[in-house]
């Protein structure tokens, strides 16, 4: 076991708002705005650190010390991700699904998403519509429409004997 | 965010040396450098009064001084398709991250109720610097 | 051969120092040693128009002045029981290999359209000289 | 206890040095100090003639002149809901443990005949000194 | 960003042919033929290298300037996997099915693969025979067979009446 040294930063004072503590200074240093990272630390004094603009295809959001910008994620165009706001210097890429598709979730976080396609309830009246979040809701059938095996199936123009009751209910009987 | 599980740090097989100390459920940096850092969480279910758990996530992350929002390092998300049974699923992360002194290490999870946290041999957390 | 992955080597939680350097998709060994090399690939699925794949399959292989054909190092394969649903199998290879200088290393992949290169902390490569 | 692996330590991809030797299917340790540990078991079935498994286990053990049995340090194990057709499943372990001169490491699996023990890039087991 | 120092290996000019760049000795070194390796790399002119033969169990199928030979692979014999050719000096190891059984692949390359034992077509004539690379393929019923639920029956010997359309049809009706 080596002897501990001290904690050096149990000592530290906490440092001002707008500015972080920097341990290569041992100062307290202010922080560059969001989109640009540190390029060189502080060092005499707080305010003569240098910040450089995030390169392209790297972003920081909040005010920062950091050495370098974050790299940007990028939407799964193969799994029918689309982009709904691009990646710029201070916000990361935002992904949502193509038209006619709902986001279908992994966990409750959702950072992890298919983009599973809006089902078309043919026959059905649709009770809400598909959005990013949520699948399309069907209601109950259509018009001229009867339910039977979980579908909606027209009512038949012809031959109405081959009506079953729920047919004849939905259908208006003795056409 | 994900909830952060807490470790041991003396008893059994774990330790800590040269100043890598650990407080508040994270790994404390003492020196800048590239550091080697892993984590294995063995994951197990079903939960009984548990709704279907249909994915796990294990997350290394690091909260530093210089931004006010912890930087995911490593993650592993594994679908799970057991049917009701009981099911085991580890995860191992690993890989050389540029750490910072004071910088904090910490590993979240997607659910800690499904952490098997049994045995020290199959959930372990630790860094070694190059 | 079976596809070649592409890495980012400068952005974000990505770097290359010691004169390790990255050139058309592989690492180049600038001294002969002996390294820990990994890799980790998530995999995810399905892809609509695609057939169902019943495995997935990740490898680092080195490529050497010394022989013409391309050598495999560490392999990672796992079938899929996946129904259909969509799916995330990451999978972690890492270990010690005696390298030369110029060696170049790669990660080649059973099926590049299956990986999820969205996140960086997903899905990345290294290797330390020890 | 459960079954021992045996390993090629000279032929292939291979080898052992600084005095970390090879013997009666152990790793024995040189020196005194903390090591990295690592091993990679990929699994494979069905077995015709064998019941169906439905777990597989990998754990990286110390045998120690201190201590009579054997102390566990890694385990990975996974449940299997592969129907009948043809499986496999690596299992990845690493961590730094803290090891005495002449401690011996193995690694124990729960079912010698679900190994794949055919290409050594898909089943491998290391140590290094930090 | 370290200075880089330059890049060593661009200043070497290409090896002719037989021969490869040893960054040791900084020179082309000739190859050892396949089924050897390189024990002593060459000094001070491109032909004093040493090689030596791949101990068993390892095998370079190419010519080269390897240290060390590449180990063999092994037949999966518990999952019926037969040796088609033993690994040698210059060849590793060729796996195939053990008789009644052909290859399932894991994928296109079929680098991992499985034994399936080969279905007997039992009442039906065999289209194609079972070979390491696929099943056999069943034709259609034998003589004195008909077919019904996706099997070959034998043509009832008595009771014809129990005899389906199908099964009259293809055992030769009043018989």
């Amino acid at each position: 076991q080596l002897p501990t040294r001290p904690r050096r930063n149990a000592t530290r004072p906490p440092c001002p708002a707008g500015t972080n503590w920097m341990e290569g200074a041992r100062r307290c240093c202010a922080q560059c705005p969001a989109g640009t990272f540190l390029l060189r630390p502080c060092s005499n004094h707080s305010n003569d650190r240098v910040c450089a603009p995030c390169p392209a295809g790297t972003f920081l959001a909040q005010p920062n010390t950091h050495r370098k910008c974050q790299a940007c994620y990028e939407c799964d165009r193969q799994a029918f991700q689309s982009v709904l706001s691009n990646c710029s210097a201070t916000s990361n890429v935002a992904c949502g699904c193509e038209p006619g598709r709902f986001r279908s979730c992994l966990d409750e976080r959702c950072s992890d998403f298919s983009c599973q396609q809006c089902q078309p309830c043919t026959g059905w009246l649709i009770q809400r519509p598909c959005s990013e979040a949520q699948d399309t809701l069907c209601g109950s059938c259509k018009p001229d429409f009867y339910a039977e095996g979980g579908e909606c199936r027209p009512c038949p123009t012809s031959a109405p004997e081959t009506c079953s009751k729920e047919c004849q209910r939905a259908c208006g009987g003795g056409r | 965010h994900l909830p952060i599980l807490q470790w041991e740090d003396k008893r059994g097989l774990a330790f800590t040396k040269n100043n890598l100390s650990y407080s508040s459920n994270a790994l404390v940096i003492p020196v800048s450098g590239d550091y080697y850092v892993y984590a294995q969480v063995t994951f197990r279910g079903p939960i009984e009064s548990y709704s279907k758990t249909n994915s796990v996530t294990e997350i290394i992350t690091k909260v530093t001084d210089s931004y006010p929002e912890p930087t995911q390092l490593l993650t592993g998300t594994k679908t799970l398709s057991e049917k009701g049974n009981s099911w085991f699923q580890p995860i191992y992360l690993g890989a050389v991250v540029s750490l910072e002194v004071g910088d904090k290490l910490m590993v979240n999870v997607s659910d800690i109720k499904l952490v098997d946290y049994t045995k020290e041999h199959k959930t372990f957390f630790g860094a070694f610097l190059l």
